[in-house]
């Protein structure tokens, strides 16, 4: 089956022709396109089980399937279209394919009313074809075609609703925002190639231990590269602007795409590069730190927003920073981890507020209100109406928040351990455990307000649409059962000794980390109690915020938005993202913009090059002629003059 | 035998021609100076022929004609405009200029 | 195949019949009725593509050198020869142009309805210039037919372009030939030179190759005169003011001939005569450096601009010269990698940019207009027009996939070694062009639909469809499996990079680390 | 004979300066006339008597009259100050002062220095045997007489200008005609 993963690629990649197809000719099409979209993703998935199976008794860790030359240019430059399938991307293509089959589950209920339906599809499985190359590509630049691909579909896809400006806007950024990272992709190819004089992952960690030495600036300048082009696809701290706008575009895709698979591309990147970034412990310290910062930042802008969509958005955002706390310390496999475990409880919680949208705009629109359906100030006391999204929305919450028994307690916890451990040695990363602690604090303050806000209380809405709320149909609360069971069962994948689990997926990935494990000091062993002693920290983190957030929410009055009071002091600037958005617009774009536009366009371009040098020429030219006509001015006596002229200067070279 | 002292003067003669159209204005004058200084030239071939042979005074011959067509046709012109301009002051006839 | 074409002796005629047989239509198609003379054209066309296709199988990748040579002598005095061939380098452009008459003849079906003869007759030249420019190699052939070619453009722009097309016809012919009038006294400069040491003068390429160490005291100041031309052409930055206005005021088939085919002489040319003549000078460091420095800011100038422009075909253009400077960074790199990447770049470009030009054409039919300001909201009146626009500006951005990533990436990779600060720079113009396509492509087709003119357009015909499918088509086909055409160009880029090697001291090539 | 030669020429030089002096055109006419006559003399002087008698009857005859008769014809009223502006005369004094500076000093040629400079062998060379055809024209005007001397090489060597200036006399009489008359 290993040798057939490409069909894992070409399913959707059939899928997505078909809908295309069907988009255009018949969009009205609509059972069609859902069998066709969901169907090829479950074909997908079956592969991907089959897949790893097989990988779990094969007897080599990883294999090759070679499909075509891709770029046969010389005998030392030649990139092959290949697939590589070992444990960390049979993990990877596991995890997509199934959390992105139920997505398609669920997006068939979610958007059956939309007349772009075909067209929704098309693009969803153009996105899973281009996320299976990005996490099965052998060499770099295969991985590239898919790290672009995402981020065309996630521009094609945010921006699905183009009748609305801001949709097509938001979808722009976010295409922009990646590009950005993708540059620096581009430019650690480049070097990559040019000191190693290979792109493929398997030819870098063997010829990276013998070429560079640990520390020195070629591989340090390599991972800060590939770490840039992290930064932009799995939005930490310059540029993660794009994610909260990217909510614009229909949920479900926010739960695939910017929830569950294509943001985590970053870190899987670092996962796969682990030989350059351990060559480079300063590159790891960046990512642990930027990592840590984008947790604590993130989270407390969450505190304060008001559309359910954007505290999810945020709340991504801290997770991906523990993410990368995680890789950052060299602890590869709990990244991965939180990766997964985060993957099924952010795509809970999504589709989760995605059912909460779709009724209540179902609502407001029986009640012809043009109340915004995303806010939570408009909701409230949705228990009543919604019980099961409802009661897996607060499973899903108690997992992000870290209680104990649930997937997010454990991930989370394996990466505050890591970073404490390594903060024994390098006092940065205590301070990054410790921004990491507060930031799970904060995580479960404004989740519990989340829930609080949506869920509890009296309804904000106006009775009129009370009346239409109603429970998500079955083909929606389905998938969100099975994710729910997968938020709670999570932790057992990679369950710690502690608790009585042998980290199944860490010995799993062993043979992706050993290279970079050699070259790293292994984490420090924590004596007993001290590991006690931040497992109860990390506990009581998480239950104070769930308690806070609870108890705060429900005693101030929340008002509907159109007579909410304006934001003041602190809350404002939190409720304003720290006013990030303007900052970059004013410090990046605008100056940008005017460049071109006054000092290249009209001044260089237009006036330098176009008025003096062209229409200068052709003034010198004019100019000529005009000296010319001036000779022959009508008189007969100057015309004689200028013979007499002509005759003695003849005569004085002549008769000398 | 006299071939410097009227090389001389054909060369004062012809000055005093060139002086006469870049001073004067009236258009039959510088005419006139034309004619003037066509006989200096004149003068100078027949100085020389006395050495070079009798070729010199058929240039002489064949100036004269050229000359006398010229006067004619000049002429005619100076009339033409003058019957157009009632003037023959050379200063403002100056319709053909670039 | 190839031993179908071997049976016809195809070599020995292929080229002459490509060059001869759009000259022999042009009377036909001026005495023609008028409304034949589509059909004739197309007709021709369709017989050039034909024939011309073979091309791809007769073409024997693994022989390097000039292949279909034929050497007659035209003038005897002068030793100026007939002679023409086709190797690596000229091969694919030489298909490119045989594939692009039959869309250019296909696509002015509608738009052009007034002097219809004068019009195809006019594309017939052009497109026998166009080839005769890449098969020359005969030094006054090839002058010839780069001069031939500024006639048909500058009528083609000047009759039947819109609003100030008079001042962008005179501006493109003076701008080429000013730039080029010194590459005649160059070339007749070094063919005496070589003749008078050898006793024999001769134009023919071959000759004056072998004799290029003759040249070495001239050597700069013959390359400035041969760099200005093709620079003009290419367009170098500062040299590109032209283009702009060239493409926003010809009718679609000629700004389309003009961004597909007539930029890449400029490069064209560089690769063939500038540098293989005085490689010491032109790939010394300051030169180079030069040269890469300007084709960068080319690259990252027109980027910029092309954000800022209103007009639609003014920002393609801009685009243009913003993807040619990258051709000109990639001869510079001196690597097999960055050579045949820009080789690859300028027949994706060719590719892309046609195409967008095609659909530009397309919509200036519909609206007479090119202004961006005056779509709004197409995608829901024209999803076939908004789903070709949307994958030719996502090929045209260097997405990988498509044919623009794969040129681009090796030139990139290729020059890195020799200019890694400049790649750098270059490599921002990443996220300029994804600015400058994507916000373009969102104001014309991404956006509410307010304007009621563009409620009526239709959606594109089956005429229409017939011109991009098979471009966008290609473009897939390049960008996943390039392999055959970098096969073709692998000999000339080679024996190119070994010219290069041989002429400069070992330190200025650095080499890629200890290969696999 | 040189005496005579120098009254002539004196008489030629004045005349000249007082027929561009004078504002009156008729005045200035006749004082032409008056140096044609004077250079008429000097080609007496220099044995070219039948040009001297042709500068008499054409030129200062026909050509002069037609003058006096256009001029008489336009009855020009006397210009008080025929002369140009002050620039112009300064420009027209100096021109004509250097191209005098240049050409008089031309007059210090005798035939021996001429016959010096002329050929190529050094030394002193005798002006006769440099210029034979000086004496070839004096014999030849022995032999066939004044009119003679000229008239057999003008219908012999010089027939085809002979004709052309024919040809050219009568473009002219035509011009005039054309340009003179008032309608057709």
């Amino acid at each position: 089956m290993i040798q057939l993963v490409w069909l894992a690629v070409l399913l959707p990649l059939i899928g997505a022709v078909l809908n295309g197809i069907l988009a255009i000719r018949r969009p009205g099409a609509k059972t069609a396109v859902s069998v066709i979209g969901v169907g090829t993703l479950l074909g997908s998935f079956g592969v991907a089980v089959g897949t790893f199976t097989e990988l779990l008794h094969a007897p080599v860790a990883s294999f090759r399937v070679l499909l075509w030359q891709w770029l046969p240019v010389s005998d030392r430059f030649s990139v092959d279209l290949a697939f590589q399938v070992d444990h960390l991307s049979a993990v990877m293509l596991l995890v997509i394919t199934g959390v992105g089959g139920l997505i398609h589950l669920f997006s068939v209920g979610y958007m059956r009313s939309d007349p772009g339906y075909a067209r929704y599809f098309a693009y969803l499985n153009l996105f899973i074809v281009f996320m299976l190359v990005l996490v099965l590509g052998a060499s770099l630049p295969v991985s590239y075609i898919g790290w672009e691909g995402v981020g065309l579909c996630s521009y094609l896809l945010i921006g699905f609703w183009y009748e609305v400006d801001t949709n097509s806007d938001a979808g722009k950024k976010a295409f922009l925002a990646n590009r950005i990272g993708d540059f620096g992709v581009l430019i650690a190819m480049f070097l990559l190639w040019w000191s190693l004089g290979t792109l493929e992952y398997t030819g870098i960690t063997m010829r990276a231990g013998a070429e560079f030495s640990i520390g020195s600036t070629m591989p340090l300048l390599i991972a800060l590269f590939l770490f840039l082009g992290c930064t932009g696809k799995s939005a930490q701290i310059p540029l993660y602007v794009w994610l909260p706008d990217a909510m614009a575009g229909p949920t479900p895709v926010s739960a695939l795409i910017h929830a569950a698979t294509m943001v985590t591309a970053g870190v899987f990147l670092v996962v796969r590069t682990a030989a350059i970034f351990t060559l480079a412990p300063v590159a790891l310290e960046v990512v642990a730190i930027v990592g840590a910062l984008t947790a604590f930042f993130a989270a407390s802008i969450g505190l304060r927003q008001y559309d359910i969509k954007k505290v999810l958005a945020y709340s991504t955002v801290s997770q991906l920073g523990y993410m990368f706390l995680g890789v950052g310390t060299g602890a590869f496999a709990s990244g991965i981890f939180h990766l997964i475990t985060h993957a099924f409880f952010k795509a809970l919680l999504f589709l989760g507020a995605g059912s909460v949208i779709h009724s209540m705009h179902h609502a407001l629109h029986h009640a012809r209100s043009h109340a915004d359906a995303q806010d939570m100030r408009n909701m409230g006391g949705l228990r009543r109406w919604m019980p099961w999204t409802f009661a897996l929305m607060l499973l899903a919450t108690l997992a992000i928040a870290g209680v104990p028994p649930f997937a997010g307690f454990f991930s989370k916890d394996e990466i505050l351990a890591a970073a404490f451990a390594r903060g024994t040695e390098q006092p940065i990363y205590l301070v990054c455990w410790a921004l990491g602690l507060v930031a799970a604090l904060m995580t479960a303050f404004y989740m519990a307000r989340l829930v609080a806000m949506t869920f509890l209380g009296k309804y904000r809405g106006g009775d009129m649409s009370a009346a239409h709320l109603h429970e998500a149909p079955l083909m929606m609360t389905a998938p969100l059962v099975v994710l729910g069971a997968l938020a709670v069962a999570g932790g057992l994948i990679n369950l710690p000794h502690f608790a009585g689990g042998h980290a199944w997926l860490e010995h799993w990935l062993e043979p992706v980390t050993e290279v970079a494990a050699m070259v790293m000091k292994p984490l420090p062993e924590l004596a007993r109690s001290q590991e006690a002693l931040l497992i109860l920290l990390a506990i009581t983190a998480a239950v104070a915020g769930l308690i806070g957030g609870y108890v705060l929410t429900s005693r101030t009055v929340i008002a509907t938005p159109e007579h909410a009071a304006p934001e003041r002091g602190l809350w404002r600037v939190l409720y304003h993202k720290f006013y990030v958005d303007e900052l970059y617009q004013l410090v990046f774009v605008n100056p940008v913009m005017w460049v071109s536009r006054t000092a290249l366009w009209q001044t260089v371009d237009a006036f330098l090059i176009d008025r003096i040098g062209v229409g200068g020429t052709a003034r010198v030219a004019e100019g000529l002629g005009w000296l010319g006509s001036r000779l022959q001015n009508g008189q007969v006596a100057f015309y004689v003059a200028m013979f007499a002229v002509g005759a003695v200067l003849i005569l004085r070279t002549l008769v000398r | 035998m006299l071939l410097g002292p009227s090389l001389a003067l054909s060369a004062v003669l012809f000055v005093l021609g060139v002086a006469g159209v870049l001073i004067r204005r009236n258009a039959i004058v510088v005419f006139m100076c034309v004619e003037l200084m066509l006989n200096a030239v004149n003068l100078s071939f027949v100085a020389l022929a006395r050495l070079h042979g009798v070729s010199g005074q058929i240039m002489v011959f064949f100036v004269m004609t050229v000359a006398a067509a010229e006067a004619a046709v000049g002429l005619a012109i100076i009339l033409a405009i003058f019957r157009h301009t009632q003037s023959v002051d050379l200063a403002n006839i100056n319709l053909l200029k670039g | 195949m190839a031993a179908f074409l071997a049976s016809i002796g195809y070599a020995h005629w292929v080229i002459h019949v490509l060059l001869a047989l759009p000259i022999l239509a042009m009377p036909v198609i001026l005495f023609a009725p008028v409304k034949s003379a589509r059909y004739i054209a197309f007709g021709v066309a369709l017989t050039e593509l034909v024939v011309g296709i073979g091309l791809w199988w007769a073409f024997d990748p693994t022989r390097g050198g000039m292949q279909f040579v034929t050497d007659i002598t035209w003038v005897e005095g002068f030793g100026i020869g007939y002679r023409v061939g086709i190797d690596g380098l000229s091969v694919l452009m030489v298909l490119l142009s045989v594939i692009m008459l039959p869309l250019v003849v296909w696509s002015s079906w509608r738009g052009i309805d007034q002097k219809q003869r004068g019009f195809y007759a006019l594309i017939m030249a052009l497109n026998t210039g166009m080839l005769g420019v890449f098969v020359a190699t005969d030094l006054f052939l090839f002058y010839m037919f780069w001069e031939l070619l500024l006639i048909p453009m500058y009528f083609m722009i000047g009759i039947w372009g819109s609003s100030n097309r008079l001042y962008a016809a005179t501006k493109f012919v003076i701008y080429t030939f000013v730039g080029s009038f010194m590459m005649l006294v160059a070339i007749i400069w070094m063919v005496a030179v070589v003749g008078r040491a050898t006793g024999a003068y001769s134009f023919a390429y071959a000759n004056l190759l072998e004799h290029a160490d003759l040249l070495k005291p001239w050597g700069g100041w013959l390359f400035t005169a041969f760099a200005l031309a093709f620079a003009v052409k290419v367009p170098l930055f500062p040299f590109h003011t032209w283009l702009p206005d060239a493409h926003t005021e010809a009718p679609t088939a000629g700004s389309v001939d003009l961004a597909v085919i007539l930029l890449k002489m400029g490069t064209y040319g560089f690769l063939r005569f500038a540098i293989p003549f005085f490689p010491q000078f032109a790939l010394s460091k300051t030169v180079g450096t030069v040269m890469a420095t300007l084709a960068v800011i080319g690259i990252i100038y027109a980027a910029l601009v092309a954000m800022v422009q209103p007009d639609l075909k003014r920002l393609i253009a801009y685009s243009s010269v913003s993807h040619l400077g990258f051709v000109m960074l990639g001869i510079w790199g001196s690597t097999v990698e960055s050579v045949q990447g820009a080789i690859m770049v300028m027949v994706s470009h060719g590719l892309s940019t046609g195409a967008l030009f095609f659909m530009v054409g397309m919509l200036y039919e519909r609206r007479h207009t090119r202004k961006i300001s005056d779509y709004g909201g197409l995608a829901r009146v024209t999803p076939l027009l908004a789903t070709a626009f949307v994958i030719t500006a996502f090929s045209s951005i260097g997405l990988p996939g498509l044919n623009g990533f794969v040129g681009e990436f090796l030139v990139l990779i290729g020059s890195f070694g020799r200019y890694p600060w400049l790649v750098g720079i270059a490599a921002t113009v990443v996220v300029f062009s994804a600015g400058y396509m994507l916000w373009s492509t969102q104001r014309v087709f991404f956006n509410r639909l307010t304007n009621p003119l563009n409620e009526g357009i239709g959606d594109l015909n089956l005429r229409e469809l017939a011109v991009i499918v098979p471009l966008i088509a290609a473009m897939i086909w390049i960008g996943l499996y390039p392999g055959p055409l970098l096969r073709r160009t692998a000999g000339a880029a080679q024996q190119y990079v070994e010219m290069v090697q041989s002429a400069l001291p070992k330190a200025a090539l650095p080499d890629p680390g200890a290969p696999r | 004979m040189t005496l005579v030669f120098y009254v002539f020429a004196v008489w030629a030089v004045a005349s000249a300066l007082l027929c561009i002096s004078r504002s009156n055109a008729l005045s200035s006419a006749l004082w032409l006339v008056s140096t044609m006559f004077a250079l008429a003399a000097i080609f007496v002087i220099l044995q070219a008597e039948f040009i001297a008698i042709i500068q008499v009857l054409v030129y200062a005859g026909a050509v002069m009259v037609l003058f006096l008769f256009v001029i008489m014809l336009l009855n020009l009223e006397v210009v008080p100050h025929d002369w140009r502006r002050w620039r112009g005369w300064v420009i027209g004094i100096g021109l004509a002062g250097v191209l005098g500076a240049l050409l008089v000093p031309l007059g210090v040629y005798t035939p021996a220095r001429l016959a010096r400079e002329v050929s190529t062998m050094p030394g002193t060379v005798d002006p006769h045997l440099v210029f034979p055809e000086g004496d070839a024209m004096a014999a030849a005007n022995v032999a066939y007489g004044a009119v003679g001397s000229v008239a057999q090489p003008l219908f012999q060597a010089y027939l085809i200008p002979f004709e052309i200036t024919s040809v050219l006399l009568l473009a002219a009489v035509i011009g005039a005609v054309v340009l003179a008359k008032r309608k057709l």
